[in-house]
C-alpha cells in the first residue's frame, strides 16, 4: 500500500519510510533483510522501504535524508542495532531533512534478533513483527523538542587518590571549580602508601606529594578531605550534592600542622594502631595521617582520646596550641550542600583480604604479609623507617611471594587484578636490594604488558630472583628436614619442573588482589550508576564510553571500574575530566522529552499521583506536574486512574498501537 | 469498544508457539537484553520486546491489552529493587503485578501466563534463562484463548442443548 | 403542527431502574413527553411491538435501550431498534458495560442454570426438571427464548451512537442527554453523555483527602464505623470514585458508602478496573512481596470490586468475544 | 398530552398501513404485555368447539444472581441484590441487609431500625402510588376499554387534572427524596450494612421528613378518595373485581406483628387457609419447612407453594399449596392495621367485598390504596420519633457470619434473602424468594381463567385482552424479581392455537387502540 492509506487511527496520509540495515552482516546474515524490507512496503502508510549494508554511515543517513525530501516523508522507521546506540544519529538525520527528531522509531533487529537467534526464518518473522509495530507506533507520534537546561560548571569528584588528584586539578587548571571529596583525613589513596612505582622504580611519594599540595593550594578546588557524599538529587548539569564534613575536632583554618599538639599529648606513645601503616606501628590519640598529608592538619580520634571517654584528661594538647586555639573537642560533623554539573567517581578499590585463603598462614604466622604492609615496611617513612626486618626485628635470608592472592580464582575472584606480577618483580627487587634475601616468586603467569614492563622483568631474571610456576598449596611451620627447623615451608607444585617443592623461607609477602571497594553498591545507587556482576562500575560502553556511565553526567576514572596501575588510573582521569569539560563547556545540557503532563481538563485531582511521585513534581493535590523536576519514568501516568495524565513519547495509545502491531498477524 | 483478538493460525504439523509480549525498562533489562546480543547468547524467539523508560510505567491496561491482542504470556523486566533510575518505580511495578496477577488467576489466566524479573543491565545470561525458562511453561500451558471467559454461543447451537 | 422527534424507550436485560430514572425525571417529564414523540415504551404506554415493526428504517429519532443482552429476544429487538433509529443510545450501566449481571460471565451457563433450578435450598425438584427451549405439555407445544451463554453490553450487539452512563443514570444527566440529543446538533459519535472527569472531582470530601494517600490494609465496610466527612480512602475503603465518571453528584458517598463504579470508566480510559487497581496497588507501602501480598490481600474480591459493573465490556472479555483465528 | 400521541405524520400512517397488510392472516400477537416490571408471555390453546383449551403463562429469563453473588462478600449483598429489581431495590437492598444483621449475629441500634422503617416506609408509599397512577390506574382511573394512547399515566393526568398529576409526580419525588436523603439514591440506595445503617439522620433532615410526611398522609387520603370517589362508582369495574374471571380461593401470606397487624419492615410470617383462618405463623427461620419452589419446563419462572402442603399443580383450594402474596394477601393475612386512618379504610374495605379473606384478584389495587395509607401513617409516626436523630446508628458485627435469613414485606409481597458464607464472609450460597415467584402459580390461574371466561375463537378485541393482561397486572407483577434467577425483559405474546395445535387467529390493535381482525 504505497500510498499511505490509513491505518484505522486517524492517522491517514501519514508517509512512513522504513530503512533496513544489514550491519555489514551482522545482522543480515540472521534476518532476510530483503524480505523485510520487502514486507515493510506492504503496511498501511509506508511510501518508501529500503534495505543498506551500514544505515548509521553517512551514505546511509543520506539515503534516508533524500527520501524525506524526496518522497515527503513525515514518519521513519530505522531497524538497525540498538535505540541506545544510534537513535540519536538518525534523529540527527531527520532534523537535517527539516523533520521533528522525534517523528522516528528505531527497530533493534541486531542486539534483540540477528545476535541472540540462530534459525533465520524465526528470526525474519521476529523481525516483520517488530518493525510493523514501529510503523503502527509512529504514525501516532508527535513532534516534539528536546528540553534545554543550563549546566552548572562546577564539578565533584569522589575520591582523592591519585585519580581523583588528576582529575580535580586537570579540571581545576582548566578554570572549573572543583569539589574534591575524601572520605580519609588525608588525599593520597593507596599510591601515598606505595614506596616506589613500577616499573622505573621511582618513588610515589616524590611523584604523588607535588601534586597533592598543588591540590591542597589549587584556587579552584575546595578540597573537602575528611568528609563524605551523604545525597545527590538533580539531572545532569544540574546536580545538588549533600556532604557529610566528618568531626577532626581541630578547626581546619587555624591548624598549621605543628604537630606541637601530638607531643604534648598526655599519650606519651601511641597506643592505637596506626591506619595508614596497617597496623603495623601504633598512633597517639591526636595525630597526622602521615607526614605528607594534605591537607597538613591533625585529627583527633574520639575512640582513642581520654577526654572524649572520661572527660577527665588535662587537655594537654589544648595547652600546646596555645592561642592558636585550632583544637576544639566540642566540634560536631557539619553538611554542606553544593550544585554542580557533572560528577566523576574515583573510588579507588580495595585489597584482597587473605585471612580468606586460610591455607596461606596469614594471621597465624607473624612473618607472613601482605604486599601493602610490605609497602609500608620498606618505606622510608613507615614503621621500620625504610628497613625490611622480620618481627623479631632481624632482617630475613629467604623471601617467598606469592602471587594471584585472591585473583584468577574460582573460590574468590575470578579476575585477575592486572597489577600483581608487576608490583611482586618491585617488591622482588625492593627486598633483594634492601636484605639480600633469597627471593623466591610463585606465579601462575606472568603477565608484564604495558611499557617497559617485560624488560623490567628480564632485569629481575638476572638479578637471579627465583621464579616457580605453580600456586601454592599451603604455608606453614611443620619442618619435614632439620633444614626447615624455624622457618616458614611453602609447598607448591612446580608445574614446570613437575614436582612439588618444599621451599623453607623466613618472610612471606601474598601479592593480594584488588576488590570493589566494600561499600560500591551504596556509591553506586547513591550516583544511581550500575555495577557490574563483579561490583565494578559499569561504563556505559567497554569501548568508546569507558569513562562515561549510562546517568548523564556521571563519569568514573581509576580503579572503581577494574583493576588498574597508575598510569591507566591518571589517563582514565583526564579522560573524565576531558568528558566533563566537554559537557560542560556546551553551556546548555538538551533533556529528552519524555516528561508527563496533567490534562487539567481531565483532572479530578484524587491525588493518587502525588504520593507516587519520587521527585515531588506534582503539585499537592495534582493537576500541574513540574516539567523540570519531572524526569520522564512514567510512573503516574501508569497510576492515574481517570487516564488525565500523559507521557510524551510514551503515551497509552502509542504503546497500545505498538501491543496491537506486535500480535497482529501479517 | 471492540477489540479483536487474533489467535494463532492452526498449522498442520505445525507446533504451538507462544507469543510472548515483554515490557522492559530502558535502564536495566532492555540493556541486558542488549548485553545479550553483544554477548551473543542464544535464546528463544518467541518475545517480542517493548521499551519503556522504568517499569513503573507499565500500565495493567497494557497487559490486558497484550493478552486481549493474543499473547500467550507477558514479561515485565525491570531494575533489581534498590537500583531503580528513578528511585521506586519498579517496586510501583511490583504491587501492581501482585494485584493483577491475583486478579487474572480470580479470571481464570495461569500465573505462568504473568511474569516479573528483576534483570540488572549486567545480568544477560538472567535474561536468557527468564525468557527460556516462560517460553518453555507457557508452551506447556498451550494457546491461551481465553476460554475459561464464558464465550457468546449462537443461538442455533444452544436450540437442542439442555438449558 | 411540526412533527416532533419520534423516540422508543427500551429494556433488554434490566431491573426496571432505568426505566424509574426516566420516571425521576419528574416534572420534567412533562416536559420532555411534550418535546418527543414517544412511540415505544413497554414500561409505561401500550404501545406493542408490532408498531416499532410497523415504521420504516431510520423514522425513529432516538431509541434509549437500558440493560444488557443476554437472550435472543433482547438481541432481536437490539436489531429491530437499530434499524429503526437514526441514534440508539445505551442507557445506564448494564447497557454501556454490561452491568452487574454482566459478573455472571465469571460463571459458565450450566452452572447459572444449576444455581438456580437445582441448588436452591427451597427447591423441590426431584426430577430434575430443566426449562427447556422446546417442552410439551398436555401435548401441546411450548417455546423458551435461548438462555444465551453470555452477558453482551448493548455495543457488543448492535452499533452504539451514545452511551448515558450510571446505575440507574441520574435525573440531571438524563435530562440533559436527552436534551442534548435534541439539541441543534449532535455531539460527537461514541460520547458517553455525562462529565468526562472523575468522581472526585466533585465528591463533597476532596479537601479531606491526605496530601500522601498510602496504604497498609484495606478496609470493608461492615468492619468499621464510616467518618462521615473524611475522604472514604483515607479511611482505607475501597473507594472507586477516582477511576469512576462523575456527574452523579458523589451521592453514594453523601450516603456514607463508597463509590462502587457505575458511573464506568472517563473517555481518557479503555478498562475501568485495570486503572483503579494500578492506582491502589501503586499506593500500597511496603518493599517486600510478603509485605505487599498481606496488604493487597485485604483487597477481598478484586474482579467483583473493579469489575462490579464492567466485566463483559472489560479488555479481557471484550476481547473474547471478538476472538477470531488468523488465516 | 394525548393529542401529541395522535398519529400526524405521512411516515406514521405508512408505516401502520404497510405493518397491516404485512400481517399475515394466521396470528394474534399482544405484544409485548405493558405496564409492569418486566415480563411475561402467555400461550393460549383453544378446543375442538374453539373454546381455550389450556393458558399457560410463561416467564423466560435468567440472570444467575444465585450464581454470581457467589464469592463476592456478603456485605455487598445489599447493594449487589438490588439490582435484582430498580423498581423495588429498597426491598431487596432491605431483605439483604436484615440477612446480614441474622449472618452477624448482630442487633441495629434502635434509631437504625427506626431510620431503615423510615426509609423504607417512604419507599413503599412511593412505590404504591407508583403502581396506583402509573400502571394500574390507567386500566381502572381512566378505563379498561379506553384507546390504548390514553392507558398511562398520561391519560390519568388527563382524567384526574394536570394539577393532580403534577402533584402526583411532586409527591413522588418528595417520598423518593427521602429515600435518596437517608439511603444515598432512590434506586438502588447504599444504606444498608450488618447492625445498622451508614449514615444517621440530622435535625435539619428529620423536619424534612416530617414535612414530607405529613404531605404524604394527606397524599394517600387523597388518593383513597379519588378510588372511592372514581373507581368504585364505576360499577361496570366493581363488577369485574368481583366477576369469577378474577377470583381464586388460595392461601394467603403476610409479615405481621404481635398483634397479627400488617407489618412490611419485620415481624412473623402468617399463612391463612382460603377460609381465611390461621393456617400457621412462622418467623424468618423456619421458611424453609414451610416454603418449596417447583419447576415448569415451559418457564423459567419457579413457581413457589406452601411445602407441608405440596405441589398440586395450578389448582386452588384448601388441598393446593398454591399460595399468594401481596396487598390482597397481606390483609387477608392480617387481623388489621396498625395506623387509625389505613385500619378504617381497611374495615371499609372488608366489609364492602362481604367480609374475609377477599379473593378477587383486582381487589389488590384497592388493598394498594390501603396500604399506601398505613405506609403514609407510619412514615409519620416514625419521623416524629425523637429517636430518629440518635448518633448511634451501628454495632459493629463480632461475631463469625455463617449463616443468615432476612425477611420483609415488599410492595409485591413476602421477599426472603437467605445467605450461606465461609468465616471471612464470602458468599457461598444465596436463596432468594421474590414476591412474584409466590404469585405465580395464582397468576397463571388467574390468566387461564380469564382467558377461559374472555376468549374464543370469535371473541378476541382489544379490550378482551388489555382484560387478559389486566389480571395480572392486578398482581403488579415484577418480573424483574421474578427472574432474578434469568435476565431481562420479554414481551408477553397471546397465541391462540386450535387443538391441532395450527395458530388461528390474530387479533391485531394498532395505537389508536382499533382492533383489526384477519
Amino acid at each position: 500500500m504505497p500510498d499511505g492509506s490509513p491505518n484505522g487511527n486517524g492517522h491517514s496520509g501519514c508517509r512512513v519510510g522504513v530503512y533496513v540495515c544489514h550491519c555489514g552482516t551482522n545482522i543480515a546474515a540472521t534476518v532476510d533483510v530483503a524480505a523485510l524490507s520487502g514486507y515493510a512496503l506492504t503496511l498501511p502508510g509506508v511510501v518508501v522501504a529500503r534495505d543498506y549494508k551500514y544505515m548509521c554511515s553517512d551514505p546511509g543517513q543520506d539515503l534516508i535524508v533524500q527520501d524525506i525530501r524526496e518522497y515527503g516523508l513525515d514518519r521513519v522507521v530505522v531497524a538497525a542495532c540498538s535505540p541506545l546506540l544510534h537513535e540519536p544519529t538518525f534523529r540527527r538525520a531527520l532534523a537535517r531533512a527539516g523533520l521533528n527528531p522525534f517523528f522516528l522509531q528505531v527497530v533493534n533487529v541486531r542486539e534483540h534478533v540477528s545476535w541472540v537467534h540462530l534459525d533465520k526464518g524465526e528470526a525474519s518473522a521476529k523481525a516483520k513483527d517488530l518493525v510493523r509495530a514501529a510503523v503502527r507506533r509512529v504514525l501516532l507520534h508527535k513532534p516534539l523538542e528536546k528540553r534545554k537546561v543550563p549546566i552548572n560548571p562546577n564539578v565533584l569528584v569522589v575520591g582523592g587518590g591519585i585519580a581523583g588528584i588528576h582529575a580535580a586539578l586537570t579540571l581545576a587548571d582548566a578554570g572549573k571549580h572543583v569539589y574534591l571529596v575524601e572520605r580519609e583525613p588525608s588525599i593520597g589513596g593507596h599510591m601515598a602508601m606505595f614506596d616506589k612505582t613500577f616499573p622505573t622504580l621511582d618513588c610515589a611519594a616524590c611523584i604523588l606529594t607535588p601534586k597533592m599540595t598543588q591540590v591542597g593550594c589549587h584556587p579552584n578546588i575546595s578540597l573537602w578531605a575528611y568528609s563524605e557524599v551523604v545525597q545527590v538529587d538533580g539531572y545532569v548539569g544540574n546536580y545538588k550534592v549533600k556532604v557529610k564534613h566528618k568531626p577532626r575536632y581541630v578547626i581546619d583554618d587555624l591548624c598549621i600542622g605543628c604537630q606541637e599538639c601530638v607531643t604534648a599529648c598526655v599519650f606519651k606513645a601511641g597506643k592505637t594502631p596506626d591506619e595508614f601503616n596497617l597496623g603495623l606501628s601504633k598512633r597517639k590519640p591526636v595525630y597526622l595521617p602521615f607526614p605528607q598529608a594534605v591537607p597538613q592538619k591533625v585529627v583527633i580520634d574520639p575512640e582513642a582520646c581520654i577526654e572524649f571517654k572520661s572527660g577527665k584528661c588535662k587537655k594537654t594538647c589544648i595547652e600546646a596550641c596555645g592561642e592558636r586555639g585550632a583544637i576544639d573537642l566540642k566540634q560536631k560533623e557539619t553538611f554542606a550542600e553544593v550544585e554542580v554539573g557533572a560528577i566523576i567517581l574515583a573510588t579507588g578499590f580495595a585489597t584482597f583480604d587473605p585471612v580468606r585463603k586460610p591455607y596461606l598462614g596469614y594471621g597465624k604466622y607473624p612473618n607472613i604479609y601482605t604486599s601493602l604492609e610490605v609497602e609500608r615496611l620498606i618505606n622510608a617513612s613507615g614503621p621500620t623507617a625504610g628497613e625490611l626486618v622480620l618481627r623479631d626485628g632481624t632482617p630475613p635470608k629467604a623471601v617467598g611471594i606469592v602471587h594471584c592472592v585472591g585473583s584468577r580464582d574460582a573460590n574468590t575472584n575470578r579476575w585477575c587484578s592486572k597489577v600483581c606480577c608487576m608490583y611482586s618483580l618491585k617488591l622482588a627487587h625492593l627486598v633483594k636490594e634492601r636484605t639480600g634475601a633469597e627471593v623466591y616468586n610463585f606465579y601462575i603467569d606472568m603477565r608484564t604488558p604495558g611499557k617497559g614492563y617485560e624488560e623490567f622483568y628480564d632485569r629481575l631474571l638476572d638479578e637471579g630472583v627465583h621464579f616457580i610456576r605453580g600456586r601454592v598449596a599451603d604455608i606453614s611451620d611443620w619442618a619435614a628436614h632439620p633444614s626447615e627447623e624455624g622457618k616458614l615451608v611453602i609447598r607448591a607444585e612446580d608445574t614446570l619442573a613437575g614436582f612439588v617443592r618444599r621451599i623453607p623461607v623466613d618472610m612471606v609477602i601474598l601479592s593480594v588482589g584488588l576488590e570493589p571497594q566494600p561499600d560500591a553498591q551504596q556509591v553506586r545507587r547513591l550516583f544511581n550508576i550500575s555495577c557490574a556482576s563483579e561490583g565494578w562500575f559499569l561504563e556505559r560502553h567497554p569501548k568508546l564510553a569507558p569513562v562515561s556511565t549510562f546517568t548523564e553526567g556521571v563519569f568514573i576514572a581509576g580503579a572503581c571500574q577494574g583493576p588498574r596501575d597508575i598510569p591507566e588510573a591518571v589517563a582514565q582521569a583526564g579522560a573524565a575530566s576531558a568528558e566533563a569539560l566537554a559537557l560542560i563547556d556546551a553551556g546548555v545540557v538538551e533533556l529528552e522529552p519524555y516528561t508527563a503532563t496533567v490534562d487539567e481538563t481531565a483532572c479530578s485531582k484524587c491525588g493518587v499521583c502525588v504520593s507516587l511521585c519520587p521527585y515531588s513534581a506534582i503539585a499537592p493535590g495534582g493537576g500541574v506536574i513540574n516539567e523540570v523536576l519531572c524526569k520522564g519514568c512514567g510512573t503516574c501516568v501508569a497510576a492515574c486512574p481517570s487516564g488525565a495524565i500523559r507521557q510524551n513519547f510514551f503515551e497509552d495509545c502509542e504503546i497500545e498501537e505498538e501491543i496491537e502491531g506486535l500480535l497482529a498477524y501479517a | 469498544m471492540l477489540n479483536r483478538r487474533t489467535i494463532p493460525p492452526v498449522v498442520p504439523g505445525k507446533a504451538f508457539e507462544p507469543r510472548i509480549v515483554a515490557f522492559f525498562c530502558n535502564w536495566c533489562t532492555y540493556l541486558a537484553a542488549d548485553l545479550a546480543g553483544t554477548s551473543r547468547l542464544k535464546y528463544a524467539p518467541n518475545v517480542r520486546v517493548i521499551r519503556l523508560m522504568c517499569s513503573g510505567r507499565v500500565d495493567p491496561q497494557f497487559v490486558l491489552k497484550a493478552f486481549a491482542e493474543g499473547a500467550d504470556g507477558v514479561l515485565i523486566g525491570g531494575c533489581h529493587p534498590g537500583d531503580c533510575h528513578y528511585q521506586e518505580g519498579n517496586y510501583k511495578a511490583l504491587r501492581r503485578f501482585l494485584l493483577l496477577r491475583r486478579m487474572l488467576t480470580q479470571m481464570g489466566i495461569e500465573e505462568d501466563r504473568f511474569r516479573l524479573e528483576w534483570i540488572s543491565a549486567a545480568e544477560a545470561d538472567r535474561l536468557k534463562t527468564a525468557v527460556n525458562d516462560m517460553v518453555e511453561k507457557v508452551r506447556a500451558l498451550g494457546p491461551l484463548s481465553l476460554e475459561h471467559v464464558p464465550k457468546f454461543v449462537e443461538a442455533e447451537e444452544l436450540e437442542e442443548a439442555p438449558v | 403542527m411540526p412533527t416532533k422527534p419520534k423516540v422508543v424507550f427500551y429494556w433488554c436485560a434490566s431491573c426496571g431502574g432505568c426505566d424509574e430514572a426516566i420516571l425521576d425525571l419528574d416534572e420534567r417529564l412533562l416536559e420532555v413527553a411534550g418535546a418527543i414523540d414517544i412511540v415505544f415504551w413497554p414500561v409505561a404506554m401500550d404501545f406493542k411491538r408490532k408498531d416499532v415493526e410497523a415504521l420504516p428504517d431510520g423514522a425513529v429519532f432516538a431509541a434509549f435501550i437500558n440493560g444488557a443482552v443476554r437472550n435472543s429476544e433482547q438481541e432481536e429487538m437490539a436489531q429491530l431498534l437499530r434499524r429503526k433509529a437514526k441514534v440508539v443510545v445505551a442507557f445506564g450501566s448494564c447497557a454501556q458495560l454490561g452491568g452487574i449481571p454482566g459478573l455472571a460471565n465469571l460463571f459458565s451457563r450450566p452452572d447459572i442454570i444449576s444455581a438456580a433450578y437445582l441448588e436452591p435450598l427451597t427447591m423441590d425438584n426431584p426430577d430434575r426438571v430443566l426449562p427447556s427451549v422446546h417442552s410439551r405439555c398436555n401435548g401441546q407445544e411450548l417455546e423458551l427464548p435461548v438462555f444465551q451463554d453470555r452477558v453482551r453490553a448493548l455495543d457488543q450487539v448492535v452499533e452504539v451512537d451514545y452511551y448515558v452512563p450510571g446505575c440507574p443514570p441520574m435525573p440531571r444527566i438524563v435530562y440533559n442527554a436527552v436534551t442534548t440529543l435534541l439539541g441543534s446538533e449532535l455531539p460527537p459519535k461514541g460520547s458517553v453523555l455525562a462529565p468526562n472527569v472523575a468522581l472526585c472531582e466533585e465528591c463533597s470530601r476532596k479537601d479531606t483527602k491526605p496530601e500522601k494517600l498510602s496504604f497498609t490494609e484495606f478496609k470493608r465496610p461492615h468492619q468499621v464505623l464510616i467518618d462521615e466527612k473524611l475522604c472514604l480512602l483515607a479511611q482505607g475503603l475501597l473507594c472507586m470514585g477516582p477511576a469512576t465518571r462523575g456527574g452523579c453528584d458523589a451521592v453514594c458517598i453523601k450516603g456514607n458508602m463508597p463509590c462502587t463504579g457505575c458511573g464506568g470508566p472517563t473517555s481518557h480510559v479503555r478498562d475501568q478496573g485495570a486503572k483503579m487497581l494500578s492506582a491502589l496497588a501503586s499506593l500500597v507501602e511496603g518493599k517486600e512481596p510478603e509485605e505487599i501480598e498481606r496488604t493487597l490481600a485485604t483487597i477481598p474480591d478484586p474482579v467483583g470490586l473493579f469489575y462490579r459493573y464492567g466485566l463483559p465490556a472489560s479488555l479481557l472479555q471484550a476481547a473474547r468475544q471478538n476472538q477470531t483465528r488468523a488465516a | 398530552m394525548q393529542k401529541d400521541t395522535e398519529p400526524q405524520s405521512g411516515t406514521w400512517q405508512e408505516g401502520s398501513a404497510r405493518a397491516n397488510s404485512e400481517y399475515i392472516r394466521h396470528r394474534i400477537t399482544l405484544d409485548p404485555i405493558t405496564r409492569l416490571e418486566g415480563h411475561g408471555r402467555i400461550e393460549v390453546f383453544l378446543d375442538d368447539a374453539g373454546q381455550v383449551d389450556h393458558a399457560y403463562f410463561q416467564v423466560p429469563e435468567l440472570r444467575g444472581f444465585e450464581k454470581f453473588s457467589q464469592g463476592r462478600p456478603v456485605e455487598e449483598m445489599p447493594q449487589i441484590t438490588s439490582r435484582i429489581c430498580g423498581v423495588c431495590p429498597t426491598a431487596h437492598h432491605m431483605a439483604s441487609t436484615k440477612a446480614l444483621d441474622d449472618l452477624y449475629k448482630v442487633e441495629p441500634p434502635p434509631a437504625a431500625k427506626k431510620i431503615r422503617e423510615l426509609i423504607y416506609s417512604a419507599f413503599v408509599a412511593e412505590d404504591h402510588a407508583l403502581h396506583f397512577y402509573f400502571l394500574g390506574g390507567p386500566d381502572f382511573i381512566v378505563g379498561p376499554e379506553a384507546p390504548a394512547a390514553e392507558r398511562n399515566v398520561l391519560g390519568v393526568i388527563a382524567k384526574v387534572g394536570v394539577d393532580v398529576g403534577k402533584e402526583v409526580i411532586a409527591m413522588r419525588r418528595h417520598l423518593r427524596e427521602i429515600v435518596a436523603m437517608a439511603g444515598g439514591k432512590p434506586v438502588h440506595p447504599v444504606f444498608g450494612l450488618p447492625g445498622g445503617v451508614a449514615k444517621r439522620i440530622t435535625p435539619e433532615m428529620q423536619q424534612q421528613c416530617q414535612k414530607v410526611a405529613a404531605e404524604a398522609v394527606e397524599f394517600a387520603k387523597f388518593t383513597l378518595q379519588i378510588f372511592e370517589e372514581i373507581v368504585l362508582p364505576n360499577t361496570e369495574y366493581v363488577r369485574l373485581i368481583v366477576s369469577d374471571l378474577y377470583t381464586h380461593r388460595t392461601y394467603y401470606m403476610g409479615q405481621v406483628d404481635e398483634q397479627n397487624r400488617l407489618n412490611f419492615y419485620d415481624g412473623k410470617l402468617r399463612v391463612v387457609k382460603p377460609d381465611g383462618t390461621e393456617w400457621k405463623k412462622f418467623g424468618p427461620a423456619e421458611y424453609l419447612q414451610n416454603i418449596a419452589e417447583h419447576v415448569e419446563p415451559w418457564s423459567y419462572m419457579k413457581f413457589c407453594y406452601l411445602k407441608p402442603i405440596g405441589w398440586k399443580g395450578f389448582s386452588d383450594g384448601a388441598d393446593s399449596g398454591v399460595y399468594s402474596v401481596a396487598p390482597l394477601a397481606r390483609l387477608n393475612a392480617c387481623d388489621g392495621m396498625a395506623t387509625p386512618l389505613a385500619q378504617n379504610a381497611y374495615e371499609r374495605y372488608v366489609s364492602t367485598l362481604g367480609g374475609k379473606p377477599v379473593h378477587h384478584t383486582l381487589a389488590n389495587h384497592w388493598a394498594r390504596v390501603i396500604e399506601l395509607v398505613y405506609a403514609a401513617e407510619r412514615l409519620q409516626e416514625l419521623a416524629n420519633d425523637p429517636e430518629l436523630t440518635s448518633e448511634h446508628v451501628r454495632n459493629l458485627p463480632t461475631a463469625t457470619p455463617r449463616e443468615g435469613i432476612g425477611v420483609v414485606e415488599a410492595p409485591r409481597g413476602t421477599l426472603v434473602h437467605h445467605y450461606q458464607t465461609d468465616e471471612q464472609g464470602f458468599l457461598q450460597h444465596a436463596n432468594l424468594i421474590v414476591a412474584t415467584q409466590q404469585n405465580a402459580a395464582r397468576i397463571a390461574m388467574s390468566v387461564e381463567t380469564a382467558a377461559k371466561g374472555l376468549i374464543s375463537l370469535d371473541h378476541m378485541d382489544d379490550g378482551v385482552l388489555n382484560k387478559v393482561e389486566m389480571a395480572f397486572r392486578a398482581y403488579d407483577p415484577c418480573h424483574g424479581c421474578a427472574t432474578h434467577a434469568l435476565p431481562g425483559s420479554m414481551p408477553l405474546v397471546l397465541r391462540v392455537h386450535d387443538a391441532k395445535g395450527k395458530t388461528v387467529a390474530i387479533v391485531r390493535r394498532d395505537r389508536n387502540g382499533d382492533v383489526k381482525r384477519d
